[in-house]
């Protein structure tokens, strides 16, 4: 007779969750609404901005196709982090935060696609060309959903987490490639002008509502990220409830 | 026999064969070629039906030699032999290679049209290369099943044999590939190849059950 | 109807394992082959069930009507393998079996019970335990019916209380005017078999 | 180790199967080209690298899936981790990928001169290729390893793997087709990207093993 | 050297399987587990080698010296499955078993006699019966030496004379101060052994 043990065990696994739990009650409203006012200010900045005059009002793509792309990259290199928390520290909330921080990044790089591509059609005349950048993004979000698919293959929690975590750490090549793929190729792609060694080269009138639009999109990638892996808790949480359910159902009948 | 290909094809959606897998496992194969053929854009879209082709032949072979291994392994190919009576062999290995076509090739047949558009194909070709794939890939299947069979029987042997069956893959391809060129390519009619494809096909999913269902009898030692 | 073997002979990649092996059983009546290891249980069985060709002699049903065209045909061949797959769950696995074999019995659920497996049929066949698939390959038996069962060392990896489980199952099967061979290594609780000793002398 | 490596090197070989079907799909995309690309020859000698890059990229992702699946079917794998004190499991990792490359695509590379007569590519580029595709290919069985690793407990991964894989060894593509036309194209000269693949193929015989071993540490049940 | 499990707790797919396992085997002394089907002997055993993590309490090995570092590196684990490559012949599997464990013992040759498979070495092991397999697995734990053997069922299908075999050979490695934990069904043969059961009671 060890359900009470065994509740009592899974419950004592969930503690540090339960934790976060309350933290996220707190801070998701926060980041929230900070998100809301600094994508509301970057938005205005960014028409207020002037208008490029090779440009035109295209250039205003910018302002959420960067972000976007930044994030992208962000995004990996967090569930690249968490990879090691599950592999190294075994931190119970690693898994989770890598599991649905896939989807989320997956969207971002989808997004940075279309933008980029919308970009692309007045700047190059083409949608899409396969030039090292555009392919490497391409690569990322493919990435993204490999690990996206994985997961769902894979039933057992505790196994599929391993195994994402071993493959988004060994996907981390990627990412310098992207980075630096407009420096290693001549691509169409403009080069880095804001994250230089050498400070940026793009004008400060680009450059704040850029910045401005950026902190915004990635507190909204910090909200989203903190609902999603709420959910993704108490899922499990019903699912461990309904596993014990199911064994006293079993020794019942036995 | 539903049952059977319902069987296999859940097998098959478990092991993330899923639509989504195979649209993924396009797209990686698709990415890969620019990098290697430089990003050439005409030039890819030239290369676009091969691709395709080349794709689905690939997805097609992964795991087209544990077929039938897979059952032997755990002994469920003993009872589907028994059961010849019930449901004649060759049909069986048909509904077998059938799932596993639906599980593995269908996905890429249906998500083929939209990488199309990625390698700017024309209109007319994304459709002539859908639906030569749609036509062709299943006699790869089939013909596959005989190679795994054989190998099934014959461990040792089944090399030869395979050395032997498995080029009737490429004149698949051929056709299927020169079917989806003629329909852009203007001198060249569509639909001889394209007939010579179909006529294939059906004629390899009548050899092939029945050649593969052969060498299984065999095969249960 | 009467499974009737003659003279029969059996060989493995052209060496002859058996030879000579004479009965006839007709229906309730029972079978158990034992023997060391390697005399060729195995081979007999799959002999009989069609799976191997007969070398020599011949075995063959009489006055089985149309149902049962060939031994194979009426014989549910249990082997050391289970012919489940690890990756479908129970119920899937043997819901499969009942359909492709035709003949439904007993469904799924309640063949569960029978082997003392009712909870768990949602858990994929891969998590069950050695004697649990055993339990759950039994299972197959129930639900689509054969008159002949062959039976390779059935109660390998089962507990005590299964063993007995699949005891009365047998007996049950005899009573309806089944017929059963059975190899094994361990006693069977079957009523009044006969045995037929194998061996290398 | 040797041991291991000596087993898996005759296991490939007696199986048969994959190693052929490699041959044969490698086979297979090389004759497609042509119809895509037209007879037009010095357009196929250009392409040739990286016709035979992604041929032998695609070929060796078949049979990668049952790299421990077979292992892990028989109950092998439990003691291959078990001895993780005597031989360290990337060890065990590295040598088991290793003779997957020798039994299953070593043979395409040997292949791959005679193909490059096919699309009439001049000898040094001929002799560019090979040598890319022997310095590089190990690179993707290293890669392969941790895919397989990871859908160790899938009954079927074939097309799965190749979806994780493909992404990871564009890296290893780009470098490898790059060289082999640097041998050709005068100005920009073939020893750096060499270089780099090398040095890739290297650091992926670390990564991928430590990865792969990690995955498979947790995949015993 | 003694093996010492504490308060041992192991589970499946985060499901608690046993708990609170305590044992402590020095030199000679050998561990039966017996249990009903899905008790979670095999569990208890790869938890033990170190294929199941341990999920609470814990397992060591004292005193064993550098050779043996951990529980795992000091046994052989003998599972249900027998671990062979049935392509590869008999004396191929062994030697490669033999080569890749180290602390290389009887020969191969000499192992597959003291296992009654003299004869049959060049056979490929997929050419082999159910207790022929067995056999061959058995021998694996002769070519090279562990101390602690872990047995899953390693009686099951071997017939009345090599299960004697097999009970003479887990004897002469308690005599030489090995350690034996072995699950089983049937009445093993080992003397004076502790028994383990367990059980959802
Ligand atoms: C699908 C097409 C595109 C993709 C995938 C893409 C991807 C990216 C990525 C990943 C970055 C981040 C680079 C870094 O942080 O170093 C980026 C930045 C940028 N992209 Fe794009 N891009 C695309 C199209 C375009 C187009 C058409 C333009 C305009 C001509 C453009 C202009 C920029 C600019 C100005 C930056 C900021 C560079 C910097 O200041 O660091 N992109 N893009
Ligand atoms: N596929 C095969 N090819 C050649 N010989 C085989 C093959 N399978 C089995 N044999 C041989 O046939 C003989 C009988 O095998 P069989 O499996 O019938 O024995 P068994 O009585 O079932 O033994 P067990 O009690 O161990 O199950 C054995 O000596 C074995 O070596
Ligand atoms: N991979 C797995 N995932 C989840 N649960 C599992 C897994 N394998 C086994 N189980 C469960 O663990 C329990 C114990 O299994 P185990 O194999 O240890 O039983 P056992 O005592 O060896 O039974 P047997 O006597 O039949 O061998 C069983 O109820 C089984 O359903
Ligand atoms: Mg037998
Ligand atoms: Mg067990």
């Amino acid at each position: 007779m060890n359900q009470p043990s065994a509740t009592i065990r899974s419950f004592a696994d969930l503690a540090n969750p339960t934790r976060f739990l309350a933290l996220a009650g707190k801070l998701v409203p926060i980041l929230a609404s900070l998100s809301a006012a600094f994508l509301a200010v970057g938005l205005y900045m960014a028409f207020a901005a002037p208008e490029d005059f090779q440009q035109g009002i295209t250039v205003r793509i910018m302002y959420i196709h960067v972000p976007f792309a930044w994030l992208a990259m962000m995004c990996y290199t967090i569930m690249a982090v968490s990879a090691l928390g599950t592999l190294v520290w075994r931190h119970p909330l690693a898994d989770v935060a890598l599991k649905t921080a896939a989807p989320i990044g997956a969207t971002f790089t989808a997004l940075a696609l279309v933008t980029g591509s919308i970009w692309g059609k007045p700047m190059w005349g083409t949608w899409w060309v396969w030039d090292a950048r555009l392919t490497s993004v391409f690569v990322l979000l493919l990435m993204y959903l490999g690990i996206i698919a994985l997961t769902r293959a894979l039933d057992d929690p505790a196994r599929s987490a391993r195994a994402a975590a071993v493959l988004t750490l060994v996907g981390f090549i990627n990412i310098p490639i992207i980075k630096f793929s407009v420096e290693w190729w001549n691509t169409l792609h403009q080069p880095a002008s804001v994250f230089r060694l050498d400070g940026p080269t793009i004008h400060p009138s680009l450059l704040w509502p850029l910045i401005v639009m950026a902190l915004g999109f990635t507190l909204m990638f910090f909200t989203l990220h903190m609902m999603a892996m709420r959910n993704e808790i108490l899922r499990r949480r019903v699912r461990a409830i309904q596993r014990v359910e199911a064994r006293r159902a079993e020794r019942r009948e036995a | 026999m539903l049952a059977l290909f319902v069987r296999d094809v859940r097998l098959g959606i478990r092991a993330g064969g899923s639509a989504l897998t195979g649209v993924l496992f396009f797209l990686a194969v698709i990415a890969t070629i620019p990098f290697s053929v430089g990003p050439d854009l005409n030039l890819l879209s030239r290369l676009g039906p091969a691709i395709l082709w080349i794709g689905a032949l690939l997805a097609s072979l992964l795991g087209l030699d544990r077929l039938f291994q897979a059952d032997r392994d755990d002994g469920s190919l003993d009872l589907l032999i028994l059961a010849e009576e019930r449901h004649m062999l060759p049909l069986t290995v048909f509904v077998k290679s059938l799932a596993h076509w639906t599980a593995n090739v269908l996905p890429l047949v249906a998500a083929a049209p939209f990488l199309g558009l990625f390698m700017n194909m024309e209109p007319a070709a994304i459709g002539a290369a859908a639906l030569t794939l749609l036509a062709g890939t299943p006699a790869i299947a089939f013909v596959g099943a005989v190679g795994a069979a054989v190998t099934v029987a014959l461990p040792r042997g089944g090399l030869l044999i395979s050395v032997l069956i498995l080029p009737l893959v490429i004149p698949v391809l051929i056709f299927g590939v020169s079917a989806s060129y003629a329909a852009i390519a203007e001198p060249d009619p569509f639909l001889p190849p394209f007939l010579l494809l179909l006529g294939l096909t059906l004629f390899l999913a009548v050899i092939g059950p029945v050649a593969a269902a052969a060498a299984l009898r065999y095969a249960a030692d | 109807m009467r499974l009737i073997a003659e003279k029969l002979c059996g060989e493995r990649g052209g060496e002859p394992i058996f030879a000579d092996v004479n009965f006839g059983l007709s229906e309730g009546q029972s079978l158990i082959v034992t023997g060391p290891n390697g005399a060729g249980k195995s081979t007999l069985l799959r002999v009989i069930a069609g799976l191997l060709p007969v070398s020599n002699g011949g075995i063959r049903l009489e006055a089985a009507g149309e149902t049962w065209p060939s031994p194979g045909a009426a014989s549910h061949y249990l082997g050391h393998r289970n012919a489940m797959k690890t990756a479908l769950s129970v119920t899937e696995n043997l819901a499969f079996w009942r359909a492709f074999s035709g003949e439904p019995r007993v469904n799924v659920a309640e063949a569960l019970d029978m082997v003392g497996l009712g909870g768990i049929g949602h858990l994929p066949f891969g998590y069950l335990s050695t004697g649990q698939r055993r339990r759950a390959s039994i299972a197959r038996l129930l639900v689509s019916y054969r008159p002949i069962w062959l039976l390779d060392e059935p109660t390998a990896g089962l507990d005590k209380t299964s063993e007995k489980q699949c005891d009365a199952l047998m007996n049950a099967h005899l009573m309806e005017g089944g017929i059963i061979i059975a190899a094994t290594h361990v006693a069977l609780g079957i009523e009044g078999a006969e045995t037929l000793k194998m061996g290398h002398a």
